[in-house]
């Protein structure tokens, strides 16, 4: 029989509803079932419609038109029109509301809109300064909340948040803090006729209710997990894998996300400035092996700034220098290296950056590399890779749906941001081409160019793509991972256990 | 039932009694050897012998409250016919408090400081004398009468720390004879007290018992005091039986060797001294007050201020010593301590050879200092104990730079043998020490610099009579080798007419009579100097083998003309004079302290 | 020293010391380096948003233009907004103390109630069976790591025999009962710790006061061992317990970090330790507020009482 | 000395029992320090969480190293960073305490509340301050504990201190001529010497459990290199797998706080002259 509730467990407390503004991973996680933007990722971290029915795009590609679907209602009964979509925009264009992704629309960092209008009930026109290919991948950003689409009356009469009132599947109900968040099957929800991709078709709410409980500590969340306290145990960190692999009832279910880990590398330091020295480094590492102990065996081994999944990571994104650890002591002795420490900064927050770090060191060791390794607390390493200071960072990146997305987190002016690696002016203008043309073709060639380009300059040595790991017990069906790495918990049942 | 016990019934017998002590990891180390008395009802029978002889001991065995390292090996002791040692746990609780009482040797000490004095009072009568609460009360107040103390309603409801040594030894007294006992156990119940006090309290103790029939045993050292009060007594020495007997037999006319010693250790006048003259006073203080901040004796009370010396004035001459006495709490300490500089003074003047200190440069202060030392009251506690004798000594001497480290070792080691602390005591602990060993090294270190002025503060009150001997004997040899002069400060008058050149006498602060010691002990003119005599009862030499209990009588004189003898407590039953004093010098050097009328 | 004057000196001097503590935590906080405003942001890259995040959190402000705004809504009883959670740090703190305090009182009360009569017991009977007994249980209660102790809690009493809640917490408020189940294990493995040090200073305190002269006094009124022990000897050895019970639990009250992590209560430690983490500077300066509050408020009713308690000691 | 110990190891054996483990802990860290069967840091990928067998006495742990030489080798940084914790600590705030309870006034108010307002302080919690600002790692550890640990020191030695300053060897001093800060050095420390030796070796203990809580809770000293609470954290997603991987670490400290337990109550009854007739 089908049960009603799906207890999930959470590691930590969501910080608000309000979308975009103030949130994290879990907040966005629980957030994704009560939001809904006009556009969303779909499985293959592509962008889709969701609650527009189609987009219209100009030939100049400066005028996207977004056709509403009919009969779309929000939670609070009333239908979405037109009028509701400007409003929420402007809400989120308003530098007061302080949503998170503003500097991505409103012409900070070059791309603007430039208007925004309702035509009727059921189509909104959205202009820009200039052609944007990444438009409609910027809405559907998760950490932004997905662009959702909110009612007015998710605000308290003095404009301040109150609670989200949207179109999702779900809907917020009781919020303990601290303890649990419940959501509410929206009986009214129209999901897409399509069938299940990304966050766009085929939200199903089968469970009236999901339970989000918040448990801090692991090993409270595994025994939460093994007595069938939670159902579901999103981001299981692989030290745990072992474990969950022995419960009974319990399945492992994992992909590939559209994430890399690696280790930064700081070329101004003098040591490191030398490419032969970062080359070095790189061919000390083994990365399937890296990937295998760090991941438990789930993550792929990766060497391009494009993740494994990406839809652009083709065959010459899988060279790289290769692991030979006998070459690099003919150039350490070339380059006169001779032990001296090199400092590689990690943190305990996030088990994979501390564990590819050990393993890095280790082997670095080996190979005659004398790495040494620097704890600090997630928020200092934060500042320092802000400010550029250190020699070697242990890193990772969180999704980005589109090359364009990840090569530009490493690649720009390193003068004015010293959070990039990497300043070869061909690698900046490939870059900028790529976000000018659509055509895939055309963009892969580029992608292509610049891993090469990459792989030669070495300013960072990517090491796996991470996988998204839920840990489910086997009484819930139809659950996926999925490149984005956001448990999704529509289209999930609950049975009843032994059933 | 105590009632019926005839005055000649034996309350206690105790035959071949046996203590011995057990260290771990050691043999048996015997402390009370063969020691045999009786105690008749109604009768005193006195334990004395040096300190650590076993006295306590015994008096413990009897109660069998030892420490857990005693035991008692071998003997009898027969309580009213009932073998104490054969009694069970039970047995032994219903005697002890009901039938045998003890006052305990500390009485700072014996009181519970967390529980209410009526508590303690009335606790053992419900419990033996199966009085109700309120009965205990009415009775325990009716004790407290009988003790002196003034409301005894309230004290019965203080707490120990309100009240005063004397009241407290008080307070235990009227505890333990509230039960009525057929045997109490003193164990020095006035030491610590002046004299004026303990005889208060023997003569009290003797009445409320001989009132009840109770057998007494008092412990003590004081030998005069036994004397007056007891009727048999038992001399131990290292836990061995000495002598016994009729007090009179063996006090007065004693035969035992070392009885002989103990009588011939007893202070006395010395007749040898030659009369000195003096040129110029070396230390002279005029008008001096010292006043201390007191918090308030109990929670509610506000702090105030305390006047403890009050325009104090005399002078010490070169190769002289001074005695002050007085009862305790009088100022003497505190008048040695502010001319030391430790106190700080609220007025008046100190001259030391003839210059004011406070008008002294630093530096020049610093070499007056040098010339001053002090021994201190409680020796334990004035010596740094992680420090060997021989570096204390040493530390006299930092300031002199003309000498080597090694010298200043060899000049202390010298000063130790000085003293009679030789060899290997230089590389001792105080811990190491007897209290009077302890004395001498605070005086080796007071004079290792050769100073020429010392105020000895109560150098010999820790001590039992031999040794106190001893240490007198060296403080004259020192002062003749060196030419010191003393500030010598006692409350035994014994001590005092012994030593002293000449006598101040003070009371709550003030100074009531200064003299040579002629004038003090044999023309004392202020009431106050008289009571003080009176009470101290002496043992005096009357040929080579006997001796005589003297108790003092001195003439009472009138004040002189035109004044009354000044009094603010001083004189019980006598106005307390409100006008200010002066000191009026009634004979060339014998000030006493007076009022206008 | 009246009562009033010596509790009026000692609330002055606990302000100063709530105010030093205030003081430091929050110079210290924004000494350490870590931007709130980024940590949001995580490993996003976005400059332009995180200069409006930072003016947004009045993070652009000079320190000390900070610590005066934050005193003067201090006195308005204003403890201002959490960066992380959007509320009021008051309605976080106040929660999270509540969880600490339903684990560290009873803790500290139970430890205090095995710990008193065991100590004393042992002193009574030293070295004898049940000293080295008590002793031993108690040496050994402290050596037990309580992070540990905690560990094999859950694994035995809530994984192996299943009659325990390992997971979340129900506030006592919310449902008495269910919320009392949530509290067994971890009071029970904090009062195991602290029972250990009470028991030792309650054994060594009882002994000093049997060596002492009162007490053979007391027996030499031919009271009972029960009536001398417990009525002379247990109020004043339980005096310097008494001080180091206050102690620990104004130490605990202060967040009992790794109990609280151990068994996953949303209490005040982890709270704090989080909001550094996060860098949540109003939270953390809210949570400091009210350890040092509670810290000192605790100390000055020991002592207070302690006076009250024993006569004659004195109060400077 | 030693004879007198040993007397009092003989008489009770918990003292003995204490003595011995001491011993062992001090043993272990110097072994640890220059000899472990196996590199400590060394991983291997296919020894990992292997049983105890003759290899690995201990097992290996989820990297494939060698528990028993991580343990040898943390031997050596936790008694280090304990060690030097407790050292630290005990003479600065000796040296504090000693000062305020001897000049007091003023100076001893102002230190006081000072020393009150970092007791207030969760001494976690200014761990964690230090290790934000310096990264964790030894010295971070060994800073912030010290800080934590003062006060505790002040409070105990200005306790003794007070006493001290009423006894007449400190005026006796002052008479001699001797500076104050002389008669503070030379007489007032040296007496406090008793309750700070105690002190130092519940220090010791204090700042082991402390290292190892702040390891337990991620924030302890730099890996690779071992401590046994980090060993004691990481073993517990191994718990019903490889439980030797969390039985070793949590032997280790209990064994060690139980040894300086006992020689601490050893120490005291040594340093206690009543005691030493018994
Ligand atoms: N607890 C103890 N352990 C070891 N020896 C002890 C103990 N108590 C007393 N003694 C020893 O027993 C002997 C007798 O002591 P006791 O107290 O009876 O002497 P005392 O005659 O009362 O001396 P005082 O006049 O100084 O009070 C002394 O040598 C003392 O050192
Ligand atoms: N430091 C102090 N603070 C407050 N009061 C003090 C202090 N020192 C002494 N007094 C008080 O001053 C008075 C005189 O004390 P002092 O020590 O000089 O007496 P004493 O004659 O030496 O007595 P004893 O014979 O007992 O030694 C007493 O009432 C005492 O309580
Ligand atoms: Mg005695
Ligand atoms: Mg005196």
């Amino acid at each position: 029989a089908e049960m009603e509730v799906i207890d999930v467990a959470l590691t930590s407390d969501i910080r608000s509803t309000d979308p975009g503004v103030n949130r994290d991973a879990n907040t966005d996680t629980v957030m994704m079932h009560v939001l809904e933007g006009l556009v969303a990722y779909r499985e293959d971290g592509s962008t889709g419609p969701l609650l527009a029915d189609f987009v219209d795009i100009s030939e100049d590609e400066k005028t996207y038109t977004f056709h509403l679907r009919s009969g779309v209602r929000f939670h609070n009964g009333d239908l979405l029109k037109a009028e509701h979509v400007v409003w929420t925009w402007k809400r989120y264009l308003d530098p007061a509301t302080g949503w998170g992704c503003l500097a991505s629309f409103d012409g900070s960092n070059g791309d603007k809109i430039e208007s925004i209008e309702a035509v009727g009930d059921d189509a909104v026109v959205f202009k820009l300064n200039h052609p944007q290919p990444m438009f409609l991948s910027q809405m559907a950003v998760i950490h932004c909340g997905a662009s959702g689409i909110i009612h007015p009356s998710s605000l308290n009469a003095d404009g301040s948040w109150n609670r989200p009132v949207a179109t999702g599947p779900y809907m917020l109900g009781k919020w303990v803090r601290g303890q649990y968040i419940e959501l509410d099957a929206f009986a009214d929800y129209q999901s897409r006729v399509e069938p299940r991709d990304g966050n766009t078709g085929g939200k199903i709410a089968y469970a009236t209710k999901i339970k989000w409980l918040i448990i801090r500590d692991s090993a409270a969340r595994l025994a939460a997990l093994s007595k069938g306290q939670v159902q579901a145990m999103p981001e299981l960190p692989a030290a745990e894998m072992l474990q969950v692999r022995r419960m009974h009832n319990v399945q492992i279910i994992s992909k590939p996300m559209l994430v890399n880990y690696g280790i930064l590398i700081q070329d101004r330091d003098t040591l490191l400035s030398d490419v032969r020295m970062r080359k070095a480094l790189a061919m000390s590492i083994d990365r399937t092996t890296v990937a295998s102990l760090v991941t438990e065996d789930v993550g792929v081994a990766n060497a391009s700034v494009i993740p494994s999944s990406s839809v652009f990571h083709s065959d010459i994104q899988k060279q790289s220098d290769g692991f030979h650890p006998d070459r690099v002591k003919r150039i350490l002795d070339e380059i006169g290296y001779k032990g001296q420490p090199i400092k590689l900064v990690t943190n305990r927050r996030y088990p994979a950056m501390f564990n590819q770090a050990l393993l890095v060191q280790a082997m670095a060791r080996q190979a005659g590399i004398n790495i040494e390794l620097e704890v600090i607390e997630w928020a200092t390493q934060i500042d320092r890779w802000r400010s550029g200071n250190y020699q070697l960072m242990s890193f990772g990146y969180s999704a980005r749906a589109d090359p364009y997305f990840n090569y530009q987190s490493i690649l720009g002016d390193r003068d004015a941001n010293k959070t990039k690696l990497w300043d070869k002016p061909e690698a900046i203008d490939l870059l900028a081409e790529s976000a000018r043309v659509s055509d895939p073709d055309k963009r892969q060639q580029l992608f292509n160019e610049l891993h090469t380009l990459m792989i030669e300059d070495c300013p960072i040595i990517v090491l796996y793509s991470l996988s998204d790991v839920n840990a489910v017990r086997t009484s819930i069906k139809g659950f996926n991972s999925w490149v984005f790495g956001r448990a999704r918990f529509w289209g999930v049942k609950r049975m009843e256990e032994g059933s | 039932m105590t009632n019926s016990v005839l005055a000649n019934d034996t309350v206690l017998a105790v035959e071949n009694l046996h203590i011995d002590i057990t260290v771990a990891g050691e043999k048996p180390k015997p402390i009370v050897n063969d020691v045999s008395f009786g105690i008749q009802a109604g009768g005193i029978t006195a334990l004395v012998g040096e300190s650590g002889s076993g006295k306590t001991m015994i008096g413990r065995a009897l109660l069998r409250l030892l420490p857990p390292v005693a035991r008692v090996s071998a003997g009898t002791m027969l309580f009213k016919g009932t073998n104490l040692q054969l009694a069970n746990d039970a047995g032994m609780r219903s005697l002890r408090g009901n039938h045998i009482g003890m006052v305990f040797q500390e009485p700072m000490s014996s009181l519970n400081p967390a529980l209410r004095i009526g508590f303690q009072m009335s606790e053992a009568l419900m419990l033996h004398k199966n009085m109700t609460r309120e009965e205990a009360r009415i009775h325990s107040i009716e004790m407290l009468k009988r003790v002196q103390i003034t409301n005894p309603e309230e004290s019965f409801n203080a707490y120990p720390y309100q009240f005063s040594g004397g009241m407290r030894q008080r307070i235990m007294l009227a505890s333990v004879l509230a039960m009525r006992p057929a045997l109490l156990i003193a164990d020095e119940p006035t030491t610590a007290l002046d004299a004026l006090i303990r005889k208060e309290i023997m003569e009290l103790m003797l009445e409320i018992t001989k009132d009840i029939g109770t057998g007494v045993l008092l412990i003590s050292h004081d030998l005069g005091m036994v004397a007056q009060y007891a009727e048999d007594v038992v001399v131990l020495r290292k836990g061995v039986q000495i002598e016994s007997g009729k007090c009179s037999d063996i006090l007065l006319s004693p035969q035992h060797d070392y009885t002989r010693d103990l009588m011939g250790a007893l202070p006395a006048r010395r007749t040898d001294m030659l009369e000195k003259t003096y040129t110029k006073p070396l230390l002279d203080i005029k008008n001096l007050c010292v006043d201390f901040k007191r918090s308030g004796s109990s929670f509610w009370k506000k702090s105030n201020m305390v006047r403890a010396v009050d325009r104090a004035s005399f002078a010490v001459n070169q190769g002289e010593i001074l005695a002050v006495v007085g009862e305790s709490g009088s100022g003497k300490t505190t008048i040695g301590r502010t001319i030391m500089q430790l106190c700080a003074k609220s007025s008046g003047q100190i001259f030391f050879e003839g210059q004011d200190l406070d008008s002294m440069a630093k530096g020049k202060l610093a070499s007056v200092r040098g010339n001053m030392q002090m021994v201190f009251q409680d020796p334990f506690s004035s010596l740094d104990p992680r420090m060997t004798l021989e570096a204390t000594v040493a530390e006299g001497l930092r300031h002199n730079k003309s000498l080597t480290a090694k010298e200043k070792r060899a000049q202390a080691q010298n000063m130790l043998t000085e003293v009679g602390l030789p060899g290997d005591f230089a590389g001792r602990y105080p811990h190491e020490l007897s209290g009077g060993q302890r004395q001498r090294v605070c005086i080796a270190r007071a004079i290792v610099a050769q100073p020429m002025f010392i105020v000895a503060d109560e150098p010999v009150s820790a001590l039992d009579v031999t040794i106190q001997h001893q240490v007198l004997k060296l403080l004259a040899r020192l002062q003749e080798k060196y030419g010191f002069s003393y500030l010598f400060i006692s409350h035994d008058l014994g001590v005092v007419e012994q030593v002293a050149d000449r006598v101040v006498v003070m009371y709550r602060g003030k100074i009531l009579e200064v003299g040579s010691r002629d004038d003090i002990f044999d023309r004392p003119c202020h009431p106050y100097t008289i009571r003080l005599l009176e009470a101290t009862p002496r043992l005096v030499k009357q040929d080579d083998t006997s001796y005589r209990l003297v108790d003092t009588v001195a003439t009472r004189t009138n004040a002189p003309e035109g004044y009354v003898f000044f009094n603010h407590g001083s004189i019980p039953g006598a106005a307390i004079t409100s006008a200010e004093s002066v000191m009026v010098e009634i004979a060339p050097g014998h000030i006493v302290c007076c009022a206008a009328t | 020293m009246s009562i009033a004057k010596y509790l009026l000196i000692r609330v002055l001097l606990a302000s100063m010391t709530l105010f030093i503590s205030l003081a430091i935590i929050f110079f210290l906080i924004r000494l350490i380096p870590g931007d709130p405003a980024q940590i949001m942001l995580g490993n996003i890259d976005d400059p332009v948003a995180l200069e409006r995040m930072r003016a947004a959190l009045a993070l652009d402000q000079p320190v000390i233009m900070q610590f005066l705004n934050w005193l003067h809504r201090l006195v308005q009883g204003d403890l201002g907004v959490s960066i992380t959670q959007d509320r009021s740090v008051l309605s976080i703190i106040i929660p999270s103390f509540g969880v600490t305090a339903s684990l560290v009182i009873p803790a500290v009360i139970i430890a205090a109630l095995i710990a008193i009569p065991a100590g004393s017991v042992a002193a009574w009977k030293q070295n004898t069976k049940i000293d080295v007994i008590v002793m031993t249980a108690a040496t050994i209660a402290l050596s037990i790591p309580s992070f540990w102790l905690g560990l094999l809690f859950l694994l035995f009493f809530g994984l192996k025999l299943e009659f325990l809640p390992v997971v979340g917490y129900v506030s006592m408020f919310d449902n008495f009962w269910e919320g009392v189940t949530y509290l067994i294990m971890p009071v029970s493995a904090l009062a195991l710790t602290e029972a250990g040090v009470i028991v030792r200073l309650m054994r060594s305190s009882t002994i000093d006061v049997l060596r002492l002269e009162y007490i053979t006094h007391a027996y030499a009124k031919g009271l009972t061992n029960w009536t001398v022990r417990t009525r002379h000897a247990l109020p004043n050895a339980i005096a310097p317990t008494w001080t180091m019970i206050g102690l620990i639990l104004g130490a605990l009250l202060g967040g009992a970090v790794v109990t609280e992590t151990v068994f996953t209560l949303p209490g005040l430690g982890r709270l704090l330790v989080e909001s550094i983490f996060a860098r949540d500077y109003p939270v953390i300066q809210g949570c400091m507020l009210i350890v040092t509050l509670s810290y000192v408020c605790v100390n000055v009713i020991v002592d207070t009482t302690y006076l009250l308690l024993s006569p004659g000691a004195s109060y400077d | 000395m030693i004879s007198e110990w040993w007397k009092i190891c003989k008489s009770r054996p918990n003292a003995f029992v204490g003595s011995l483990l001491m011993l062992l802990v001090f043993v272990v860290a110097v072994i640890g320090s220059f000899y472990t069967p196996y590199d400590p840091i060394a991983v291997s990928t296919t020894e990992r969480l292997a049983a105890p067998s003759l290899a690995h006495l201990l097992g290996t742990d989820e990297w494939g190293r060698d528990v028993l030489s991580r343990l040898l080798s943390a031997a050596t940084v936790s008694v280090a960073i304990s060690g030097i914790t407790a050292i630290i600590a005990t003479a600065i705030g000796a040296f504090i305490g000693a000062a305020t309870a001897f000049y007091g006034g003023w100076f001893d108010r102002i230190m006081l509340v000072f020393m009150d307002s970092l007791l207030a302080f969760p001494s976690l919690i200014l761990a964690l301050s230090v290790i934000a600002i310096y990264g964790s790692g030894e010295y971070a550890v060994i800073i912030a504990l010290s800080i934590a640990y003062v006060p505790s020191v002040v409070r105990v030695v200005r306790t003794s201190g007070l006493s001290l300053k009423r006894r007449e060897f400190i005026d006796a001093s002052a008479i001699m001529g001797n500076s104050r800060f002389f008669t503070l050095l030379k007489h007032i420390l040296p007496n406090t010497l008793a309750p700070i030796i105690v002190l130092g070796t519940s220090l010791f203990g204090w700042a082991l459990l402390a290292e190892s809580a702040l390891s337990f809770l991620g924030l302890g000293v730099s890996p690779p290199a071992a401590s046994w609470g980090g060993m004691l954290a990481d073993s517990r997603y191994y718990f019903e797998n490889a439980p030797w991987l969390a039985v070793a670490p949590g032997l280790a400290i209990s064994i060690s706080l139980l040894g300086i337990n006992l020689f601490g109550d050893a120490l005291r009854d040594y340093l206690d002259p009543r005691m030493k007739n018994l």
